[in-house]
């Protein structure tokens, strides 16, 4: 493992003071708690707290500021945080407003959130939750946990933080997230695993022929392994996928989310979004925004995700409304 | 019967697992999860030790809780909430008690169960840990009732445990992160079921000596 | 060599298209040509051009837009690009008042846009240039070709662009520039090193216990080859190297950016970032701006670079201005 | 004497060569570069290769002008400047003319070179291109002064070009990319100067048919 770190005990803390030193301007640490919080705290919105596990930055810190989050609270590396460091980001965000907890799908993410939530609630804040499941490449069924929550949710930050900054009540910031979260889709696909720090190897092993479909933002192994294929083939498969889910209708309006995993150079995401948006124009999809880049992380793997969210009116507006984040700038 | 000493012994015996199994443990989450589970298991343990002190002159129900609550805030992931709720509950049912009888320990597990069964929704086997406490306490309840000591029962119920987590090997995952994986999860075995066994590894040790 | 590409021979333009597609607000391609230019050419104000091999994204294509570039040419893979592609960019922006040049100081990138510039001029286009030569890890001498220009050229894109955009004329812009490269410094360090893709194997090899100390943003091999140290170490040896040469004082002003090189995701650049900062702090130097992320790559290298900027007044508040690219947003 | 027959075919021959070599020629720039040094010739060569037809029918200046613009258009970094540049001057020198004398043949390289020091501000024992090319058309010249045929001293020619390209591996680069890399480029082989030796061995396999 090689890592530009100083202790694997450390690397949490560590990059949430580097951040914070870095980005004063952006966010502020409780003090105690792996809790960011936006700088230039704002009263009278609904607030938004997003978080999980940390190795997947910019999410989630680098999303609180104006118009998207107003705290992110980050776990050990993929761990969900716990319920306490949640429960100290509502109430330090909390402007009486209320606050929505945006949480992927995740067994861990839910219950500690939720524990979060209940402690919020005996103390008399109103706390709402919405739960993110785009990923495709996991059977919704009855059986199982349901999608995960992967690089989509970041479009869940940018609208229902664009709703809240409109003074929005709790219920309409919350019904506008659930829109997002019904009308967006994912899929990825990794080339490298990634390594956990604490861990000191990868999450699986790769050949130099094989690439992993699939994926999740956790560095688990995919659904399916394939011998690997050229970019457009790979987009094809993860488009094929994502459409059927989606089956959007010509003339439809779309953005468009290429997603690094952390160690793809912008040079193969953007050969990636080539083959996306050539696909779209010949199924007659209009792309209203495209954004490429690295969003929702997989420490150090090299890979990608492909997002499709299916835009109406209120979507599109509050898509480019302001954002002003560390990660985000619209 | 087990004394609360006895209690405290097997706090500190289960932390020595989790840190001595920690890569094990990590090894089998790699596989079908996300590779943490030995050092979120080994991370919460250690903290229990740490804050032991601070709470080890109270009551046995006491002392549960304390270890659930730092479990809770400071594991994360999915085993926090849920060896964190399964402690707490196993405090909330033995309130007020210094000594454990055989049905204190009987009850203790049977709330530890139904904690993790109201925080995770799961059942009986979906490759969670759950395949290895409920086979184990069934073994227990089993053994008591045909005239076994409180110690030769939890001598069988570590053993049902780890039948369960071979058992695990078979299945496929229907909760938890592993259950992304599908088809692909069969023939892995779960490592929180496995965390769970040596949970009784350790009840045993203590039981034996 | 595992990337999503499809042809090795089409790496650069697939990549061009894939920008051109994502980002049409911003970037406009000259057709038959590896160049992009602002999709809202502004008249009435100097122009710049910067470019050079690909494989340095964002550079150079992602900093075109309002407040930086005008265009930016791209060679193969860090390879710079040919005269007659640098001679069109300077046609297509130049709107009358003439066109600074920034070019990195390479001695493939100096010839071919000094090339290019005796085309321009031949048709009657004021073009003059700046070469920037930021990195102290190669000694300048006259018996060398002197600095490399690295990271730091992002600095000189941003603040001569700002000073362009306020109507400066070519001359002030050119002093703008010069003062930023007098003033601006880097030093880049490698743990895995990067993979052009037409060259199907990595540029070097480095153990598991190595790192390479003094890299340049092509896949060079560095200065000097070392065992890995701790995030923190590094971070002292490369701050002071950078900080002998500047010699700031105590009460200076300075910008920071740590830049990573295309593999190394963010919570390893904020870990390092947390510790050029403790330095700066320990040595009264004051941080007036902090950039972290990847702004001039070197393809899939994990690696990063540090740049410090002296800053006074002018530079500030040309920092500060808006700018509004794909890659960069003030 | 050379016709353009056999300048057609040393351009075509060159070109292959640059095919042929372009691993090893990346690998060079690997080990002291930035590794295209192989991919950059072998671009512009069949860059050439595939105008030729448009413009073989001019003559024999035209012809290695033509070659130059298009290595200048298709190479970039260094090498297509500078191998541009030198064909561009090597055409110019000999204007108007179809059949090279001996005087011709030394004239071009004169120029060639006289064309790659104007770009490149590159003196002898830089570890550069020109370290093959100097020693050659020194010797060339040398060997015709003392009587040889031009195929002889072409043969000779070369021979000093590739103990030029061995001398490469002596001394420390100053410049172009190798030159950042100071003591750590001796040893190691520049990779101009072997493409330039090579251009040498393709001018002697024609002047020895
Ligand atoms: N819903 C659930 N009910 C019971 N146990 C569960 C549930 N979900 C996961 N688990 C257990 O948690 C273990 C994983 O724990 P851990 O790796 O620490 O958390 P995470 O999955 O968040 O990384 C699984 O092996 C499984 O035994
Ligand atoms: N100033 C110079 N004068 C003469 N030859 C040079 C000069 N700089 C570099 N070269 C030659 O160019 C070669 C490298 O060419 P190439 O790898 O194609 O370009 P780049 O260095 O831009 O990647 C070197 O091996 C050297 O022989
Ligand atoms: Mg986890
Ligand atoms: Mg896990
Ligand atoms: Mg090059
Ligand atoms: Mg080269």
């Amino acid at each position: 493992m090689k890592k530009f770190i100083n202790d694997v005990e450390n690397v949490e803390n560590e990059m949430l003071e580097g951040i914070v030193l870095a980005h004063p301007e952006y966010v502020t640490r409780l003090e105690g708690f792996d809790v960011l919080v936006r700088s230039d705290k704002k009263a009278g919105k609904v607030a938004l707290v997003s978080g999980g596990g940390s190795g997947h930055e910019p999410s989630h810190g680098g999303f609180v500021g104006k118009g998207m989050l107003d705290g992110a609270v980050a776990g050990s590396v993929f761990t969900s945080p716990t319920p306490d460091q949640v429960f100290e980001a509502i109430k330090a965000v909390d402007a009486g407003q209320g606050v929505l907890l945006v949480i992927k799908n995740y067994t861990g993410d839910i219950m500690n959130f939720e524990m979060a939530a209940e402690l919020a609630e005996a103390e008399g804040i109103k706390v709402v939750n919405v739960v993110t499941n785009d990923d495709v490449a996991v059977e919704d069924s009855l059986y199982t946990t349901g999608r995960r929550g992967v690089a989509g949710t970041v479009f869940v930050h940018k609208i229902a933080g664009a709703k809240a900054e409109t003074g929005a009540s709790l219920d309409d910031v919350k019904n506008t997230a659930e829109k997002v979260i019904a009308n967006v889709r994912t899929m990825g696909v990794a080339l490298k695993p990634c390594t956990v720090p604490a861990a000191g190897k990868p999450g699986f092993e790769l050949t130099e022929e094989e690439m992993e479909l699939g994926i999740g933002i956790h560095g688990e192994p995919g659904t399916e392994r394939k011998p690997i294929q050229t970019a457009d083939e790979i987009v094809d498969y993860l488009m094929e996928r994502i459409l059927k889910d989606m089956s959007p209708e010509t003339g439809d309006e779309v953005a468009v989310m290429v997603n690094g995993a952390g160690a793809t150079p912008p040079m193969e995401l953007y050969i990636l979004n080539r083959r996306v948006q050539q696909i779209l124009a010949e199924k007659g999809i209009k792309v209203f925004k495209t954004f490429v880049g690295d969003y929702m992380t997989s420490i150090d793997m090299a890979g990608a995700s492909i997002t499709l969210l299916k835009l109406d009116d209120e979507l599109k507006e509050l898509l480019m409304a302001e954002a002003d984040t560390i990660g985000f700038k619209m | 019967m087990a004394t609360k000493v006895e209690v405290l012994d097997f706090i500190r015996l289960f932390a020595d697992k989790m840190t001595e199994h920690r890569q094990e443990l990590t090894d089998l989450d790699q596989a079908i999860g996300d590779g943490d589970h030995g050092i979120n298991m080994s991370r919460g343990m250690k903290a229990v030790i740490e804050k032991l002190p601070t709470f080890e002159e109270k009551g046995t129900d006491e002392i549960l809780k304390s270890v659930g609550m730092t479990l809770v805030s400071t594991v994360g992931g999915a085993s926090g909430p849920l060896y964190g709720t399964a402690f707490m509950k196993a405090g909330m049912v033995v309130k007020g008690k210094d000594e454990l009888s055989e049905q204190d320990i009987i009850n203790m597990f049977q709330e530890a169960i139904v904690g993790i069964q109201s925080r995770g929704k799961a059942v009986k086997g979906e490759k969670t840990m759950l395949d290895s406490i409920m086979p184990a306490l069934d073994q227990i309840k089993a053994s008591i009732e045909a005239g076994d000591s409180i110690e030769d029962a939890i001598v069988k119920g570590e053993q049902a445990a780890w039948d369960g987590v071979e058992f695990t090997k078979t299945i496929i995952a229907t909760k938890g992160r592993a259950s992304y994986l599908g088809e692909r999860s069969i023939g892995h075995q779960d490592p929180g079921a496995t965390s769970m066994a040596y949970l009784f590894q350790a009840a045993k040790e203590i039981a034996k000596k």
